[in-house]
């Protein structure tokens, strides 16, 4: 059932910029809501708890404080660290209808298994906006993060290490309302020109469409592990169309190992 | 030491500088604001010039002005207006923005007690419908209270919600002494709402805030100003009860 | 009992000056506040810059010191630790303590332009492979903030590296010692330097260039674009609300616009002076 | 890593006479002499008052904040409470100086609460009950009485706020150089001789501060606190010409 709708409305569109992702939702039970997010060799596992009693300093009177606590794969803090913080709260805070739960606070931890650096802020994002799916909480739309590297004349989304021989050292993380695309939130790291920097920004919208597909997936394929649930699709891995079988949780494992 | 040079010029206020010995401190002479009284004399504590100023019982009041913003602080007795930033059952904690017409370069913290909210019926109060947090009222200045805030009161037909924002968002327009409506949803809230005095056009203007000017502002253009400018088409007055 | 728009209902007040496309200090919504560059004010330091826009100000005194390089550092290279400070001095909101990490964040990304912006090639800074290299310590303070502080801080970096005039030194690989010689100084070469626009962003779509603080405070999101010459260092937009990519187009041009006339503001003033831009 | 230092450009001069046989300094001043003063009020136009000092090469920067609404742990309910803040910037001196902040540096945590102090003697603080006055002072050039210069910046900044004051605070350095008091010392014959700072209140004649470091025969204090007042009121002189002149000039913009 869902999978018709699906095809219905979003039809066939090349999953290039996904390809290298897996994710779960529900890894963790102590939290309101978790994921676990792997794209390539960047491996992040996300948990919000909330909303839930607000500190007295971070208190607002007329919607829910978003923390974001972020802990890199070294376990030291850096100055970095606070920035890829900074980048996902407002993201949050721009998504998430916090007005409908005043004085109170969402917080959303952010843990680095694996990274390589470049797709880290975006798998963050991502990894956030999954836990908040998983935790049911209200949201005006979803927001997408794609990391774009412009090699040439052409621009690679979401490229693996080894593909992007060739590379300026330019990148480009764009995060998108996959609704009305328009541009949530943009940092750019190294050089790049203005031709660059919008063919980037375009590319990234049409990828932040497939992210889209992906956290539709991820969800489905969460309802279909919760028998119980009227919603659930095919409960059984093999009723479920061959592409959406990698985001199970074994095969997850599997290749963030790989 | 060079005195000040408006010193020469008769009819001409002096330009004094702290420290600066201005008079006897006598049976004529009063020491007033920006002065202090020392040993039989009156010094100047601020850099300004001298204004004396005959008084009833005869004296004379020295004062030392600056020209420029006084430094105020709330005193018992003052209207202030402030914003309403909490609110619970028994108080609501707010922000006093200005003293009577001086804006407040910094924000002094307030709090309203639910029996001071009005003069009648003090029991039956519910804060709640009375004000919610992002309310600008009007309120006095009882007493400095304790060690962390002005003690407020809005125990008077003029004082109480001056202007407040509905749940869609709009600035809400009075209806009575106890609602509020809000123009895009039509729906009533209740507020202790204040009476406000005609000739205050700042308040009315920002009331009615559909009738923006679409004029050329003057830089630095602040919100008496616009009510000077707009005096002649005043907006029609929501009736007050 | 008149009380002040400006106090109670900034918001409103703001978009009664929007409607006017006139901002409250008289501003045109894509002028600049008047921008000033003073160099080489501080003779304690090997270079020095002070730039205000408006009522934001920055101080900038760059130290160089020797030191060896670090085994897992490169040895033929030297190093720029920018250190950008906001004081309680600065800001009435701002209290003493350990640095905010407002101003940490902002010394990172200050590193950050410099670096991709390649304007300075670091083994100018070397002295003897292995054995002695430059560090400059570029330590900004901020003296009054009124918004828009990193475009402030970036250009007193700017203009203070072109101020720099680094020691001639020598190592004497006989006697293992180093060889400095204070009086003699040569500037650095430097490539197209790292020059920042700032745009806040009003009612989804109205784009405000160097936004003051107040502004700062009111805006929906706000947009940092960086140039280096004709290539963009930084673009980023953290917080705020959604933008079109048209509008996205635009904060692009008018901060192209803004750095050129920020570079031609910096060339006018190589030679050691006061040169103001009037707007 | 190991830091070299290269000798800062004036080492070569410090074996050089401080005082010349014609009675003339290094930078050729005489000794009663003070350095060049320029200062200039309401520098930054978004702090309650501001004011920049220069004294030869010595440089600060002063603003303050208030009186605001006090913070807890400051707050007394009968006067307002002052809050000062030394910072030196770390490319003031000829050599680099440690990283402000934290509370690490001791020296100008000290020298902070000692403004607090000498400040506590002018300003009227039973006017502002439950309140409380900020003065930051940042030194941005070192070049000797750095204290001293502090403290008359401090005072320019707080008349620019408009905070009422008793009188003005003025202060200077003092040392003695064979037998010879000079005063406001540069930071080359800070190096090589006791110095003293005071300041004074002009009017009054009190002394809220003196603060002395090294030793010198105590027969010498007699004098040479004559020669301080006598440099403080001339900084007096120097001050109060600014501020009569700056309020001429605000007065002529209306």
């Amino acid at each position: 059932m869902i999978s018709a709708d699906m095809k219905s409305e979003e039809g066939d569109l090349d999953e290039d910029a996904i390809n290298n992702f897996t994710c779960e939702l529900g890894v963790l039970s102590q939290c309101d809501g978790s994921a676990t997010l792997c794209n390539g060799l960047t491996a992040v596992l996300a948990a919000t708890f909330g909303p839930v009693e607000v500190r007295q300093q971070r208190e607002l009177v007329d919607r829910s404080s978003i923390e974001v606590t972020f802990r890199g794969p070294h376990g030291v803090e850096g100055v970095e660290d606070r920035r890829v913080e900074q980048l996902v709260r407002s993201t949050l805070e721009q998504c998430v209808f916090a007005a409908l739960h005043p004085r109170t606070a969402v917080s959303v931890v952010l843990n680095v298994l694996e990274t390589d650096d470049l797709l880290l802020l975006s798998t963050c994002v991502n990894a956030a906006v999954l836990a908040l799916l998983d935790s049911s909480l209200s949201m005006k739309y979803l927001p997408a993060a794609v990391t774009c590297v412009p090699v040439g004349d052409r621009v690679l989304v979401n490229p693996l290490p080894s593909e992007r021989q060739g590379s300026s050292g330019g990148s480009v993380t764009a995060v998108y309302d996959t609704g009305s695309e328009r541009l949530v939130a943009c940092r750019t790291a190294g050089q790049l020109s203005a031709e660059q920097l919008t063919s980037c920004l375009r590319e990234a919208r049409r990828a932040a469409a497939m992210v889209r597909q992906l956290y539709r997936r991820a969800v489905a394929a969460k309802f279909s592990k919760e028998p119980r649930d009227p919603w659930a699709g095919p409960s059984r891995a093999e009723d479920m169309p061959p592409s959406w079988r990698r985001l199970g949780g074994q095969q997850a494992g599997e290749q963030s190992t790989s | 030491m060079s005195q000040g040079s408006s010193a020469g010029s008769p009819g001409e206020a002096i330009c004094v500088v702290p420290g600066d010995c201005l008079c006897a401190a006598d049976d004529k002479h009063v020491a007033g604001k920006g002065t202090i009284e020392r040993s039989g004399y009156i010094y100047s504590c601020l850099v300004g010039r001298v204004y004396t100023q005959q008084q009833e019982d005869k004296t004379e009041l020295v004062e030392v002005r600056t020209g420029q913003e006084q430094n105020i602080v709330p005193t018992a007795g003052s209207v202030v207006t402030a914003k309403v930033t909490y609110v619970n059952p028994r108080f609501l904690r707010c922000e006093i923005l200005c003293i009577g017409e001086t804006v407040l370069k910094h924000k002094f913290r307030g709090m309203l007690k639910k029996e001071d909210v009005r003069a009648t019926e003090r029991d039956k109060v519910k804060m709640y419908e009375c004000f919610r947090p992002g309310d600008v009222i009007l309120a006095k200045v009882v007493s400095l209270g304790d060690a962390l805030s002005y003690v407020l009161s809005t125990a008077e037909n003029e004082l109480g919600v001056a202007l407040a924002h509905s749940e869609a968002g709009a600035l809400m327009v009075p209806l009575s002494w106890a609602e509020m409506r809000c123009p895009l949803t039509q729906a009533r809230e209740l507020r202790k709402v204040a009476k406000i005095p005609p000739e205050d056009v700042a308040f009315r203007l920002a009331r009615s805030a559909d009738r923006r000017p679409r004029r050329r502002l003057s830089p630095g253009a602040t919100g008496p100003l616009l009510s000077i400018q707009h005096t002649a088409d005043q907006p029609e007055v929501q009736a007050v009860a | 009992m008149a009380a002040d728009m400006r106090a109670i209902q900034p918001e409103s007040l703001y978009k009664l000056h929007l409607e006017c496309e006139e901002r409250p200090d008289g501003r045109k919504l894509d002028a600049a506040r008047t921008t000033v560059v003073t160099r080489g004010g501080i003779t304690t330091a090997d270079g020095s810059a002070f730039c205000r826009s408006g009522h934001t100000s920055v101080l900038c005194g760059i130290k160089a010191e020797v030191c060896t390089p670090a085994t897992d550092a490169p040895p033929d290279r030297g190093w720029v630790v920018p250190n950008l400070e906001l004081p309680a001095l600065c800001h009435h909101r701002f209290r003493p303590g350990p640095p905010s990490e407002a101003a940490q964040t902002a010394s990172a990304q200050l590193l950050q332009l410099l670096d991709a912006s390649g304007a300075l090639d670091r083994t100018q800074l070397c002295i003897e492979a292995g054995q002695a290299v430059w560090v400059l310590y570029c330590d900004l303070i901020c003296l009054s903030h009124d918004g828009n502080v990193l475009d402030v801080a970036l250009l007193a970096l700017s203009a203070a590296l072109t101020d720099l005039r680094l020691p001639s030194a020598e190592w004497d690989a006989t006697e293992e010692r180093l060889r400095v010689k204070p009086a003699q100084r040569t500037p650095l070469k430097l490539g197209p330097l790292p020059l920042a626009a700032t745009l806040a962003v009003f009612d989804k779509e109205t784009l405000v260039l160097d936004p003051a603080g107040d502004e700062e405070m009111l805006c929906e999101a706000s947009v940092t674009v960086a140039w280096a010459g004709d290539s963009m260092v930084l673009l980023d937009k953290t917080g705020g609300c959604e933008l079109s990519l048209e509008a996205m187009d635009r904060c692009i041009a008018l901060s192209k616009k803004r750095s050129l006339e920020l570079k031609k503001l910096l060339d006018c003033c190589t030679q050691s002076g006061e040169v103001e831009k009037g707007e | 890593m190991c830091a070299y230092m290269w000798a800062p450009p004036f080492s070569a001069v410090s074996t050089m006479e401080l005082l010349s046989d014609q009675g003339l300094r290094v930078d050729g001043r005489r000794a009663h002499e003070l350095r060049n003063v320029e200062c200039r009020l309401g520098v930054f136009g978004r702090a309650d008052g501001s004011a920049y000092l220069e004294q030869g090469n010595t440089r600060v920067l002063a603003t303050v904040y208030g009186p605001h609404e006090a913070r807890a742990a400051q707050r007394r309910h009968d006067v307002a409470s002052i809050n000062c803040q030394y910072r030196q910037a770390v490319f003031s001196g000829w050599e680099r100086g440690r990283r402000a902040g934290g509370g690490g540096d001791r020296r100008a945590q000290e020298l902070g609460a000692l403004l607090q102090n000498t400040l506590e003697s002018v300003v009227l603080v039973e006017l502002y009950p439950r309140s409380q006055i900020d003065v930051y002072v940042q030194v941005l050039q070192a070049d000797g009485g750095t204290y001293a210069t502090c403290v008359n910046a401090a005072t320019l900044a707080l008349i620019d706020a408009g905070v009422a004051l008793r009188d003005y605070v003025c202060a200077c350095s003092a040392s003695v150089l064979r037998d010879q008091p000079l005063v406001d010392l540069n930071s080359l014959e800070t190096s090589g001789a006791p110095e003293l700072t005071a300041a004074l209140l002009p009017r009054s004649g009190r002394l809220p501060l003196l603060e002395m470091s090294q030793r010198f025969h105590v027969d010498k204090l007699g004098e040479l606190l004559d020669v301080a007042e006598t440099a403080c009121r001339d900084v007096h002189t120097i001050l109060n010409r600014a501020v009569r002149r700056h309020v001429s000039a605000r007065s002529s913009e209306k």
